[in-house]
């Protein structure tokens, strides 16, 4: 069949766009790049819409495409191949990446044109290259191949938060981010070869179905390989502990932030493990551990959100929350949940980082949200994207992020996880009251900028507008794709899609998630009202008191700063785990190594081993120098003491 | 020879060769350096002869001969060398001559 | 005549005199004479003109040349008669093998370099004498006495013409003090070691009732051996050892072989230690076959010691020719190693090694020979060797051979040399002794290597030397290089004759 | 007690006496003159051991020739005077005196002493005056050892060749 | 019989004669004459990738000659897939070399390429031999130009650090002749023929505890070549003190001979006592994947830095051939030629670097990135392959190595997978200072960007990187059916361990008598 040939086009289109923007991106120049680099991201996403309209109508057993380009690596008994997967689950992601990546990349061309054309060439080669291996991670259909992909994003956003590497700051957060990735990454391997070592394989095709029959549930292996599995998600998503990077990686430009730190890259953890159910509901021990550190991360990151004052550092934390949130949602085995969160997310938190790029736009790299304010009438479609998005975000229904989060809380009630829950809906007011603050503080009250800074006051572009108003539009219905039957059924009938869509994905599910899925679609019990009740009630509050605090009663915040001191510090200071980590981890071992080079290797191999035998071989040379001491007398007496000697073992010997 | 058996010179030969070797190893004096080894050669020359003796074979004796026209080889060429090193050093101590070592 | 005597004349009537064996030494003390002669009737002067100087050239140094060409010639005669022609002449005084033309063929290729490499060098230095070549022959000469010896006295008598001829040799320029005490040196030890080597003759003579090699084995084959044998073979090894340089009756060597004109050092290195060895070898291997278990211990200390000592001594000398006498202690204890084998194989291979060897350390010495320069050898490895490799790269190149085929890498002759013995030990089951010498080797390969480095990585502090290479020196190293790398590339034929050399060896009557 | 034995006796304590004296005393002129005595003794010895022949030359060529030989170089260089470097007390003496004593045991343990003839040589049954004749040595020289004999004589000449290139004098 | 292998070994002699011919002023006719028989070599040598059937022969174009028949030696030469694949590398890095030394070579040009030729031909000696004489042979030889290499045209403490080099290398090299040896006569004691032949020693089998022993002998010497913890610490000498081409061979080629001899000989001659010492080993093997990867952490130098990560990447090989499986040997066989291509390149850029600036000192650059962009995506590409980026071609030989060797050693293997992190951390850091960060450095401002020769130099080697990253599978093809006799061979279980030394002596008493001389009866020494 036709459509299965046509796979490979969504990885090909942005490669080729990386060859042409990297080998003649100077020549071609910033129009030529500005044209190219988009198009074949947009080009890709059609494709993609055409794969997925091939999937919808076909029947949900027989949604799954799939096309190997060639055997990549095949040694001894390994074999893995660069074939891809098209099923409900992978396509999805393919238009999330291709789509909101489009959108993105149109932003970009507006937002980085201050770059020289080398710059600017490079900069769309990175992002082109970064959808190329976000795509191969989606669409991977073996662990190897999506690893492939998961070490290229990575490399990639080393790359871009790197951009301007003059900053060494820069550069660092993106070494920071790489090698902390690498730590995840590690553990990622040694899943694989475990995997590998269990199942003779690592395609999906072979690994997930066989892995009910091979693995024994809540064996050691199916623990082993999913909490192995996990240490990579945990470090691609940025969740405790390996969360450290994702706030530094802000260093980049923000439609990078965008793209990879908020859309896509991040997800791909999730996308992981919702990828491997298969192997997860063998692993109850590590769906607890999954769901716990969700939301653990989510509380954690939403608290620190709170007192950031740096507008994109704001969204980096409540990034790291929301991922919390999904994490949760795969963790109690609501897999669809996670993974309709995750685009919702993709929808909003694009659009938010969007939205503060123009702001930071117009202000000329401004940052600080001290220093904003009141930019309501000077940038209008940014404010009113940028509202539609925190509501979104906040959870107010209708808009996107409503349903989703909704669905995870109801999940995890639903999963007997009530304290995940409250959990859960305390970050949601969390979430609320810092994204509000982040709103008031950026677009109310009076403007704290310089003066020229005022004088230069502009909206952006229309091609920074169009993403920010299409991104809108989506935050504010994306969340129509996943009504819960709650709702549903009051509206009539309303299915929830993309829970029906994944359902062939996720069918072979057999933990509290689906039953409940099941039988939900007739008997709705009273306790979801309450639940959803409960959850925009929490929102709202965040919203009132972030009204409250920061534009009613603005000195309010510092006083209580003042009287809290010792909380603030610690929240504003990240719980000092940067420090931590760099002194329990970082300096112990460059010190190691420096006692590794100098003493060990210097001082004691080559020092005292090789110097040594060197000292002895040539302290002989001395001594026997010495015997030679030029007198006659000397010689003969040794001469004839040799003489003696031999006589002696003959003769008494 | 009633008492006297081959022993006795063999014994006396070893001495002196001995008293040779003494000689060498603690007289500084070149020239008397030289003349304790002709002391060895002949007592080799004596151990020559009376194994010649008892053994009954003339190689023995006629070894004397070459070991004599040896000595004489020697100290001839020794002598000389004494004479060249004289002229170096106006000194026939052999403990002079440590030019070269190490 | 009284019928005793009758009797006697019967009993010590001489056996198969012949001139085939002795020709070679023959041929050698003839043109020895005539290069002593020659030129006194001729010019009534023995004294060729020193470098720069104009004058009749004296003739001695082309007759030497010719004669030791003529004696090889005639080794080569023998070798191809060895067939039918081997075994023990004049009474069994001389023994006509495999074993000892081999040597004899090394003995007199070392006598050949040497006498070209010698003659540019000794009219550079002034003692361009007609004695001198005189003197190198009678040496050579007694040197082939000593490898065709069959009989102790032969030994004997042969020792002592090679040696009193290199005595004064080493002397020779006797306006150099370092000279002359070189000599003083030698010749006090040497006659020290003649009195232990003979009273050794004496007591063996005494055990075994004869000085002819074969009667002694047919003597003492029957064990036990007397301690009086023991005593005997106990001073003849000290005699040997003394010839050759085994610690710790080495003392002498590195002070001679610096003190001696550099060509003679070369001549005592190789044709001295292979007359040394020759002698030695045959007797122990053949003579002393039955003893082995008596003397392969000590023989077996000796050589430890000598391999380590040797090299171990070696590594802070900066006189190159200092350094190549303690190298050649530590090669002594290299072909020691072969001895002990105590094998056909271990007797091949020390052959192969004595050839080998001779050709790569005449090599070095002909390098270290057209170093010299009018009055001084030049012989500072630190001052005037370095950075020559860039004025006298093709001298340069030849010397760099020659210290890795002392080093023993391939593909040279030292290699394969060290491969042959090493092969011996090892089959010999002599495995520590094996260990130990590729241990040492590796102390040797740092010294070795300091030459190299010397005259290619370090850059020269003094004026340049202007070293000409006379023609016949340049013969003489070309000769070297083709020889160590023939012997190193293609080694085929070499170690086939060795070989068939050793059947030979134990084929005394 | 036969005049062999005393013959003997005399001789070997005078020898060895005269041997001491040579390496002990302080002037070589007196060296000299103590090392002809032992040669002296020792052609008695020879001569004591029927080897007339011997004898005679051990006196005319050691005593006649090589010891005329030293005595000419000791006067030549006027070393005729003790001389002040040449004490016999050398730090390595002691190291000397022992090392010898390990020499003569061993020698002794090799059992010179008691020296029994274990092999016959081809001249057994010639009476000793016979054996140590002039003709019998002649016998030998001539014959058996004839090649031996004429590498010494080429060794007499090296030996003159270069004692005359050594001594000689700066031109 | 075909002489193939002979011409491709000897060519480079050949070119070297030529160049004596040529006047050593005439440096840039020199350059040029070397650079073409370089390149003529290397086309003479490209066919080998098509004619070589991997399914075929485990040894083909195989030249038997007899050499020194006296001692059963042969001139035998062959190659498997593995040696073609480091011939190829070789012939490919010759010309590199000489293109990347054109500038960096100012004094005795001639003399230096000579050896470089010289040294080539020792190279490929050794991944030809089928003899153990003859392998040893070509061992030494290739030491000696590698010597005047680093001690002629080196740094500043090129004598210290060449010397150091030769009496290591010497030193492993000569307690292995002794191995060599005391193989020689065991297989003479037990079938009678003394051959040197790898075929024939292979076909006896040697007991355990001689086994052990000789594995030793021969171990030692490849350790110290390869070289592994803690036998290692001439490398970072010779390194940073080698000219640019004479490190880009050392560690392209010269390193990867220990691991070949590992593969070659000392594993499958001594199966039972490659299994006895695989734990020591493989522990080693990760004690220097993790070692060299922190001391390179904390270096101050360039090449210093490069030469530790060596350390580490060879410890992957080592891993790799340990695992005793089809999959980690072929991982550790790409990943010889991965080291060799990568940190080839790395020890070029180093020499680039050096040549604008005269120092290694990583603390003198910084910027670079803006100053030459094109030397930044090219320096980029390789930092990420020698780091192990998916798609490039370090990652597909490490992950073979650690997925074969988890199988059987998880715990190790854990640990060594570690290293990928810490490679990360080096290489980055590095080349942050290096490349990232604004010029403070003044000399830095106007650093030309790469020349055309340069960008020549480094090309084929980016190229490689990709492709073997993208698309192993011909390389894998070709060396597959060799590893898996290799694999068969180590693994296979021949008869009990039983007698030790002893059993080399036991044979010694008839190994007395040479081949053609008649045997004379004599008793051995003890």
């Amino acid at each position: 069949m036709t459509a299965a040939n046509w796979i490979w086009l969504v990885p090909a289109l942005p490669l080729a766009g990386v060859l042409v923007n990297g080998l003649l991106g100077r020549r071609i120049g910033k129009g030529g790049v500005s044209v190219i680099g988009p198009g074949v991201v947009g080009a890709a996403f059609v494709v993609a819409l055409a794969l997925f309209l091939e999937l919808a109508a076909r029947e949900p057993e027989a949604r799954t495409l799939s096309q190997t380009v060639y055997t990549w690596i095949a040694a001894g008994d390994f074999h893995a191949s660069a074939a891809f997967l098209v099923d409900p689950l992978s396509v999805v992601l393919m238009l999330v990446v291709t789509g909101v990546g489009f959108l993105i990349h149109v932003y970009s061309a507006g937002y980085m044109h201050d770059e020289d054309r080398l710059g600017f060439a490079r900069y769309f080669t990175y992002l082109n290259l970064f959808t190329f291996a976000m795509l191969v991670l989606v669409m991977a259909d073996n662990y190897l191949l999506l690893f492939v992909g998961w070490e290229g994003v990575g490399l990639c956003s080393y790359l871009l938060i790197g951009f301007w590497f003059k900053d060494r700051a820069n550069a660092t957060a993106g070494k920071k981010a790489f090698i902390v990735n690498r730590i995840g990454d590690f553990g990622f391997l040694l899943g694989i070869f475990l995997m590998f070592g269990t199942f003779g394989s690592v395609a999906f095709a072979d690994v997930l179905p066989s892995a009910a029959s091979v693995l024994e549930p809540g064996g050691p292996l199916a623990f082993w390989i999913c909490l192995f599995l996990f240490v990579g998600a945990v470090g691609k998503s940025a969740q405790i502990p390996l969360y450290v990077w994702l706030p530094d990686a802000m260093a980049g430009p923000t439609p990078v932030s965008a793209l990879i730190h908020a859309a896509t890259m991040v997800t791909a953890g999730v996308y992981m493990v919702a990828r491997s159910h298969a192997l997860y509901d063998m692993a109850p021990a590590v769906l607890a551990v999954v769901a716990g550190i969700g939301a653990a991360t989510a509380l954690y990151a939403a608290t620190i959100g709170l007192v950031q004052t740096d507008i994109k550092k704001v969204l980096a934390y409540s990034t790291i929350s929301q991922l919390g949130y999904m994490f949760l949602g795969v963790g109690v085995a609501a897999y669809a949940a996670g993974i309709f969160h995750l685009v919702t997310h993709a929808f909003f938190k694009a659009l938010l980082f969007l939205g503060a790029g123009s702001v930071i736009h117009a202000l000329h790299g401004e940052q600080d949200m001290r220093r904003l304010g009141g930019l309501k009438s000077a940038l209008p479609v940014t404010y009113w994207t940028m509202l539609a998005a925190t509501l979104a975000i906040a959870g107010i229904p209708p808009l996107a992020g409503f349903f989703s989060k909704d669905e995870i809380l109801w999940r995890a009630w639903d999963a007997g996880h009530p304290v995940l829950w409250a959990i859960g809906l305390a970050t949601a007011g969390l979430t609320a009251l810092y994204m509000f603050r982040l709103f008031f503080l950026t677009f109310h009250g009076p403007f704290r900028g310089t003066g020229e800074q005022r004088q230069h006051l502009h909206e952006s572009p229309p091609t920074m507008t169009v993403p920010l108003a299409i991104l809108g539009v989506l935050s504010l219905v994306g969340g129509w794709i996943g009504i819960p039957p709650a709702i549903g059924q009051a509206l009539g009938g309303v299915p929830n899609a993309i829970e029906s869509w994944l359902e062939p994905v996720f069918a072979d599910t057999h933990a509290a998630g689906t039953s409940q899925a099941v039988q939900g679609a007739h008997a709705v019990p009273p306790s979801e009202y309450a639940l959803l009740a409960a959850s925009v009630a929490v929102a709202l509050l965040g919203i009132l008191a972030a009204r409250y605090l920061w534009l009613a009663r603005p000195e309010l915040p510092t006083r209580i700063g003042l009287r809290l001191r010792a909380p603030a510090a610690i929240l504003s200071n990240k719980y000092y785990v940067d420090e931590l980590y760099d002194a329990i981890v970082v300096r112990p071992y460059n010190a190691l190594s420096r006692f590794a080079w100098r003493v060990i290797d210097d001082g004691l191999i080559d020092g005292l081993l090789v110097g040594g035998t060197g000292a002895v071989v040539k302290w002989q040379s001395r001594v026997s120098s010495a015997w030679q001491s030029g007198a006659i007398p000397t010689y003969v007496t040794v001469f004839f003491g040799g003489v003696v000697a031999i006589l002696v073992y003959y003769l008494f010997g | 020879m009633s008492e006297i058996g081959v022993g006795h010179y063999l014994t006396l030969s070893a001495v002196l060769f001995t008293i040779g070797v003494i000689g060498v190893l603690t007289r500084k004096n070149a020239i008397i350096v030289f003349m304790a080894i002709e002391i060895m050669l002949n007592a080799a020359n004596l151990a020559f002869v009376t194994f010649a003796m008892s053994i009954g074979d003339l190689g023995g004796l006629v070894m004397v001969l070459f070991v004599i026209a040896v000595a004489a080889a020697e100290a001839a060429v020794g002598l000389a060398i004494i004479v060249a090193m004289y002229r170096h050093r106006e000194t026939v101590n052999v403990e002079a001559f440590t030019a070269m070592r190490g | 005549m009284s019928p005793e005597l009758q009797e006697l004349l019967v009993a010590y009537r001489v056996v198969r005199p012949a001139l085939l064996p002795v020709l070679p030494a023959a041929v050698l003390t003839l043109f020895g004479l005539l290069a002593l002669l020659v030129d006194v009737f001729e010019l009534g002067r023995t004294r060729g003109p020193a470098e720069g100087e104009q004058g009749t050239p004296i003739m001695a140094p082309y007759l030497a040349l010719i004669g030791t060409a003529l004696a090889l010639g005639c080794v080569g005669w023998q070798a191809l008669h060895l067939a039918g022609a081997g075994g023990p002449y004049f009474s069994g005084m001389v023994v006509l093998d495999g074993f000892g033309v081999f040597l004899s063929g090394v003995v007199l290729a070392a006598t050949f370099l040497t006498l070209l490499l010698t003659i540019g060098y000794s009219r550079r230095h002034d003692i361009h004498l007609a004695e001198y070549y005189h003197l190198i022959l009678m040496a050579a000469a007694g040197m082939l006495v000593m490898v065709l010896a069959g009989n102790l006295i032969t030994i004997f008598v042969g020792l002592e013409l090679m040696s009193v001829g290199v005595y004064v040799l080493t002397g020779f320029r006797r306006t150099r003090l370092r000279s002359v005490e070189g000599a003083l040196k030698y010749f006090v030890l040497g006659a020290f070691s003649t009195g232990f080597f003979l009273y050794g003759i004496a007591l063996v003579y005494g055990a075994a009732g004869t000085f002819d090699l074969a009667g002694i084995r047919d003597a003492v084959s029957v064990p036990p051996a007397s301690p009086v044998l023991l005593a005997g073979v106990a001073l003849l090894i000290v005699g040997f050892a003394f010839k050759v340089a085994l610690v710790p009756f080495h003392m002498w060597s590195p002070d001679v072989y610096e003190g001696a004109p550099a060509p003679v050092t070369g001549f005592m290195a190789t044709g001295v230690k292979t007359a040394g060895f020759a002698a030695f070898v045959r007797v122990f291997m053949s003579t002393f076959d039955g003893l082995a278990d008596q003397w392969i211990p000590v023989l077996w200390v000796l050589a430890a010691l000598t391999m380590v000592v040797g090299n171990i001594a070696a590594i802070r000398q900066d006189d190159i020719k200092r350094m190549l006498a303690y190298s050649s202690i530590a090669h002594a204890g290299y072909l020691l190693v072969a001895l002990i084998a105590h094998s056909d194989m271990g007797t091949a291979a020390f052959l192969y090694y004595l050839a080998a060897y001779t050709l790569m350390t005449m090599g070095a010495f002909g390098v270290v020979i057209v170093m010299g320069e009018k009055g001084t050898e030049n012989t500072s490895i630190e001052r005037d060797y370095a950075g020559i490799a860039w004025r006298h790269p093709l001298l340069a190149a030849a010397m760099a051979l020659f210290m890795f085929s002392l080093t023993g890498i391939p593909p040279t002759a030292g290699f394969v040399g060290k491969f042959a013995i090493l092969s011996a030990a090892v089959a010999s089951g002599h495995v520590p002794l094996a260990v130990l010498l590729v241990l040492t080797s590796v102390i040797s390969a740092y010294y070795y290597l300091k030459v190299v480095v010397s005259m290619y990585m370090w850059s020269s502090s003094r004026e340049p030397i202007r070293s000409h290479v006379p023609a016949m020196a340049a013969i003489a190293l070309l000769i070297a290089v083709v020889g160590v790398l023939g012997l190193g590339i293609f080694p085929g034929e070499w170690v086939e004759m060795a070989r068939a050399s050793v059947v030979a060896v134990t084929g005394l009557p | 007690m036969t005049g062999v034995a005393i013959a003997f006796w005399v001789l070997a304590v005078v020898a060895v006496l005269c041997s001491l004296l040579v390496v002990t005393s302080r002037n070589p002129v007196a060296s000299v003159l103590y090392l002809v005595v032992t040669f002296f003794c020792l052609a008695g010895l020879f001569v004591t051991l029927h080897s007339h022949f011997l004898a005679a030359i051990q006196v005319i060529v050691y005593a006649g020739a090589i010891m005329v030989l030293f005595l000419f170089v000791v006067m030549l260089l006027n070393l005729g005077t003790p001389q002040w470097f040449d004490v016999a007390t050398t730090p390595l003496t002691a190291v000397a005196l022992v090392l010898g004593v390990g020499f003569v045991a061993a020698l002794a343990a090799a059992g010179l002493g008691d020296f029994e003839p274990s092999v016959v040589g081809p001249a057994a049954g010639v009476p000793p005056d016979v054996l140590g004749s002039t003709e019998a040595i002649a016998t030998a020289l001539y014959s058996a050892y004839y090649l031996p004999f004429l590498v010494t004589a080429l060794l007499l000449l090296v030996a003159m060749v270069g004692a005359v290139v050594l001594a000689r004098r700066e031109r | 019989m075909s002489f193939y292998l002979t011409t491709i070994l000897f060519f480079p002699i050949l070119g070297a004669a030529m160049l004596a011919g040529i006047p050593g002023r005439n440096r840039t006719a020199i350059r040029q004459a070397t650079l073409a028989i370089a390149v003529i070599h290397f086309l003479i040598a490209l066919p080998l990738w098509w004619l070589y059937a991997p399914g075929g022969a485990e040894y083909q174009f195989v030249e038997r000659v007899p050499w020194i028949d006296a001692l059963g030696v042969e001139y035998h030469l062959g190659v498997d897939g593995v040696s073609v694949l480091l011939t190829l590398l070789t012939v490919l890095l010759t010309p590199l070399a000489v293109l990347g030394s054109w500038r960096y070579i100012d004094h005795h040009v001639k003399e230096f390429h000579i050896l470089l030729l010289v040294l080539t031909t020792g190279m490929l000696g050794v991944f030809f031999a089928l003899d153990l004489f003859v392998f040893y042979v070509f061992w030494e030889l290739m030491l000696v130009p590698m010597y005047f290499l680093i001690g002629v045209w080196g740094g500043e403490q090129r004598i210290y650090a060449a010397v150091k080099f030769f009496l290591y290398t010497f030193l492993g090299g000569v307690l292995m002749l002794v191995g060599i040896l005391a193989l020689y006569f065991y297989h003479e004691g037990a079938t009678g023929a003394y051959t040197t032949s790898l075929a024939d020693l292979l076909a006896t089998p040697v007991p355990g505890g001689l086994q052990l022993a000789l594995f030793l002998a021969f171990a030692i010497a490849f350790a110290i070549k390869v070289p592994m913890f803690p036998f290692h610490t001439w490398l970072p000498d010779a390194h940073v003190q080698a000219p640019a081409a004479g490190s880009v061979i050392l560690a392209a080629v010269l390193l990867k001979m220990g691991t070949y001899g590992f593969y070659r000989f000392a594993m499958p001659l001594f199966p039972e006592a490659a299994r006895e010492a695989l734990p020591w080993i493989a522990a080693l093997a990760v004690v220097g994947v993790i070692y060299g990867a922190m001391v390179a952490l904390v270096q101050p130098n360039v090449k210093k830095l490069v030469a530790y990560s060596s350390v580490s990447h060879l410890g992957f090989v080592m891993l790799g051939l340990f695992a005793l499986n089809s999959t980690g040997v072929q991982g550790s066989v790409i990943q010889m030629i991965n080291h060799g291509v990568s940190t080839g390149a790395l020890f070029f850029i180093c020499g680039m670097l050096y040549e604008r600036r005269h120092t290694y000192e990583i603390a003198q650059f910084g910027g670079l990135s803006a100053v030459m962009p094109v030397f930044a995506v090219l320096f980029m590409i390789v930092t990420l392959s020698s780091i192990g980026l998916p798609g490039l071609n370090g990652f597909v030989g490490e992950f073979l190595i650690l997925v074969g060797m988890f199988q059987s050693h998880p715990w190790m293997t854990g640990i060594a997978t570690a290293g990928v992190i810490l490679a990360a951390y080096y290489m980055l850091r590095m080349f942050q200072s290096v490349m990232f960060g604004d010029v403070e450095i003044e000399a830095n401002r106007r650093l030309p960007d790469l020349s055309g020769r340069e960008i020549a130099v480094l090309l084929p080697l980016v190229a490689l990187i990709v492709w073997i990253g993208v698309y192993p599978a011909p390389f894998l093809a070709r060396t597959e059916p060799s590893v898996d006799r290799f694999v068969e061979r180590v693994t296979r279980t021949a008869q009990p361990v039983s007698a030790g030394i002893a059993a080399l002596e036991a044979p010694s008493t008839e190994a007395q008598s040479p081949p053609g001389a008649e045997p004379v009866a004599r008793e051995a020494q003890p």
